[in-house]
């Protein structure tokens, strides 16, 4: 428990110095690491957020549909089943920005998201979960088709 | 549906509390043309904040690649009927909006 | 032992619609649990309630067959006859009449944006899900006993299989024949019951191509752009009567809307 | 309860009984009465938009015999019909093997003939939403039957080639009620576009004969 919190502690001040100043809280709430969102493959977007090296986990649960009807919408449901995790990141491997969002999990929440993307075509995707300082991943393919007349 | 109206629902489950909010807001990509061929700007949620009873325990970073109209699912550790859930949003343009719900 | 070649009968029966379901079915079910209809019964709900037109009303007082404002389980029974315009309406063909009747409003404004998109939903989308969404649960019951009722479900009938048009298409060149499918969607026969009662029990409902709210004027409106037909008119006898047709085929159905489609 | 009442309400029960309609179980033949009665309703309630002009909804004497027959007409009836078809349609002459790769993607697109569509011909066939061409797109309907390896099945003989091109202008000289519509009888597709779905269809290079 103890560990935990200054691990927190550690991570928050660390956006701190990163910001290069202080800033009032509600600022440092609205972080959007740009960096990481303009990167063009999971790989440089995951070195943006300081998870390059990552290890494949089967603690990671991605539940969503092996096909999806359409790319507009594709539900994905992230579960963390690691100890400690602190976040989790989406990234849609084959879309032209892979990143997709990262969840921080703070005391009194679970390593769990659920939510949809857009789905440019068939990809993997992957969810990386951090937890005590190191990175876990696992990958699942979508399958994107195409519906309907398309007139 | 443009950006606005926000709507949650909090439910006590086995262990944790359900947390569902929709947010209506365009998503734009950037990439998309309008009905006379010009590019709509990007216009996209950024940031979305979980607080329970005032305190913050999901902070969310989201690109564009979420769908139109976002619609998240998160979970909290334990709860009790009453809590007070509260989920904002900022988007790329500055706009942003909130929402509250007592957990049921 | 009648009992079980009975129940086999039925399973054989159903095979097809199963095997039709099994492509999309876990994408279906996830999307349902994940989309944002809720927004567009909130926006229905401010709609029904804001006063309009020259009057300065609200639709609160409309009609829709169980009595002025009654709108648990109304949608459920509907096409139906009504006295007061002595024809069968379905629920947007109501609330259309509500409009010119209640806030004396002219067919032509209240008519000119129905069909909205994912920028902004129409006025009478938003209407579509605040109403239907309260006879959630409620078996589909529209009306079949008055003349006019069985005269505007023949009728469907009729146009259902009536093949026209420069492509020579009718309703049922698509949805008249099992485990067929258009690209990847699959086609339900929507003359038969067991293809009908899942279909119909979910208008209006949030389409995930075009991330808004579909209802099914608008479907029966972009069948029959899609088909290379001239435009129906909105509300109109013609495709009221299809929908009614359809809506007995699948009755008994217990309402689940809105839903999702594709 | 009087006897009398008894059978006044097991009348009515018999009467609810009778107004609740039995579902088909299969396409059911129209009457001349019902084509004019539908034709009728459409006339009133529907509206010409852009190039989908209210002629469209007079029907031709093959959607007619159609209509009257559920699909099905007796043999003596759809032939000379399905020759009268035939007949009509105008084969170019010389080669009628377009380009495959143009040929694609008028099969992908679902355009042309619509209110929405820009008045017209467009590079829409709408092929892959009834029928597999290529094995390589996945996305393809079943209405009609697959057409992969097409070619390869039955060469590209002039007479292959002319059947090929007939069965795209006309699909109805062949088979009267078939569902696919007359590409090149609606004026959906021109000679050209016609000609590159053969090549689609028969050439050894297509990847529907890969």
């Amino acid at each position: 428990m103890r560990r935990r919190r200054l691990l927190k502690a550690a991570g928050a001040l660390g956006a701190v110095l990163a910001a290069g100043l202080l800033r009032p809280v509600a600022a440092l709430a609205a972080t959007w690491n740009k960096e990481a969102f303009a990167a063009k493959s999971a790989a440089d977007a995951l070195k943006s957020l300081g998870a390059s090296s990552t290890e494949a986990s089967s603690a990671i649960v991605i539940e969503a549909p092996q096909i999806a009807e359409n790319g507009a919408v594709v539900p994905i449901e992230v579960t963390s089943n690691i100890p400690g995790t602190t976040s989790i990141v989406v990234l849609i491997e084959k879309n032209p920005f892979p990143l997709a969002g990262k969840f921080d999990f703070m005391e009194g929440a679970l390593p769990f998201v659920k939510l949809n993307v857009k789905m440019g075509e068939t990809s993997d995707v992957r969810a990386v979960a951090t937890a005590g300082g190191r990175n876990y991943t696992a990958t699942k393919e979508i399958k994107v088709t195409i519906g309907g007349c398309g007139g | 549906m443009a950006a606005g109206p926000m709507k949650m629902r909090a439910t006590l489950g086995a262990g944790y509390t359900d947390v569902r909010v929709l947010m209506s807001h365009p998503m734009e990509t950037g990439q998309r043309k309008d009905a006379d061929g010009k590019l709509i700007p990007l216009h996209f949620i950024q940031n979305v904040t979980v607080k329970v009873n005032g305190k913050t325990v999901v902070e969310g970073q989201i690109s564009q690649a979420i769908s139109r109209n976002p619609v998240f699912s998160f979970r909290i550790r334990g709860g009790a009927k009453g809590d007070k859930i509260e989920v904002s949003w900022l988007d790329n343009q500055g706009e942003t909006n909130k929402t509250e719900a007592a957990v049921a | 032992m009648r009992g079980i070649l009975g129940s086999a009968a039925l399973a054989l029966a159903f095979a097809p619609a199963l095997a039709q379901q099994s492509t999309y079915a876990e994408y279906q079910r996830m999307t349902a649990e994940n989309a944002p209809i809720e927004l567009f019964e909130l926006a229905g709900e401010e709609m029904w309630k804001k006063r309009q037109g020259p009057k300065n009303v609200s639709l609160e007082q409309c009609d829709l067959g169980q009595g002025p404002g009654v709108l648990k389980g109304a949608y459920a029974r509907l096409p139906r006859h009504f006295a007061d315009a002595d024809r069968v309406m379905d629920l947007e063909a109501r609330l259309l009449h509500c409009m010119m009747t209640l806030q004396g409003r002219s067919r032509e404004e209240a008519t000119k944006r129905v069909f909205g998109d994912a920028d902004r939903a129409s006025e009478m989308e938003v209407l579509s899900a605040y109403v239907a969404g309260q006879s959630n649960g409620m078996p589909l019951q529209p009306g079949i006993r008055h003349s006019k009722e069985k005269a505007s479900y023949e009728l469907g009938q009729k146009i259902f299989f009536h093949r026209a048009g420069p492509w020579d298409f009718s309703c049922a060149s698509c949805h008249g024949e099992e485990g067929k499918r258009i690209r990847m969607s699959d086609l339900p026969v929507l003359y038969k019951p067991q293809y009908a009662r899942p279909l119909m029990a979910t208008w209006p409902a949030y389409r995930v191509s075009t991330s808004n709210i579909v209802t099914l004027q608008w479907r029966m409106n972009d069948c029959y752009r899609q088909m290379r037909m001239p435009e129906p008119a909105f509300g109109s006898e013609t495709t009221v009567a299809l929908i009614h047709f359809m809506t007995v085929t699948a009755r008994g159905e217990s309402y689940r809307g809105p839903a999702i489609k594709r | 309860m009087s006897r009398a009442l008894k059978i006044a309400s097991a009348c009515a029960l018999l009467a609810a009984c009778a107004t609740a309609p039995t579902p088909l179980t299969e396409q059911p033949k129209a009457t001349q009465r019902d084509l004019e009665q539908v034709t009728a309703a459409l006339k009133r309630d529907f509206h010409a938009r852009g190039q989908a002009t209210m002629n469209r909804v007079e029907l031709d004497n093959v959607q007619r015999i159609c209509n009257l027959h559920a699909d099905n007409p007796p043999r003596e009836v759809a032939q000379p019909l399905e020759e009268a078809q035939l007949k009509a349609i105008p084969f170019p002459a010389g080669s009628l093997m377009g380009d495959w790769k143009r040929g694609e993607r008028i099969a992908q697109s679902g355009r042309g003939s619509m209110w929405s569509d820009k008045p017209g011909v467009q590079e829409g066939g709408s092929c892959y939403n009834c029928h597999q061409i290529s094995p390589k797109v996945e996305a393809f309907g079943t209405i009609g039957p697959s057409l992969v390896g097409f070619g390869k099945i039955r060469g590209n003989s002039p007479e292959m080639q002319k059947y090929a091109y007939g069965r795209i202008y006309n699909s109805k000289a062949y088979n009267l009620c078939s569902q696919m519509p007359r590409l090149g009888h609606a004026g959906t597709l021109n000679e050209q576009q016609i000609k590159d779905l053969v090549a689609l269809l028969l050439d050894p290079a297509s990847p529907v004969n890969q």
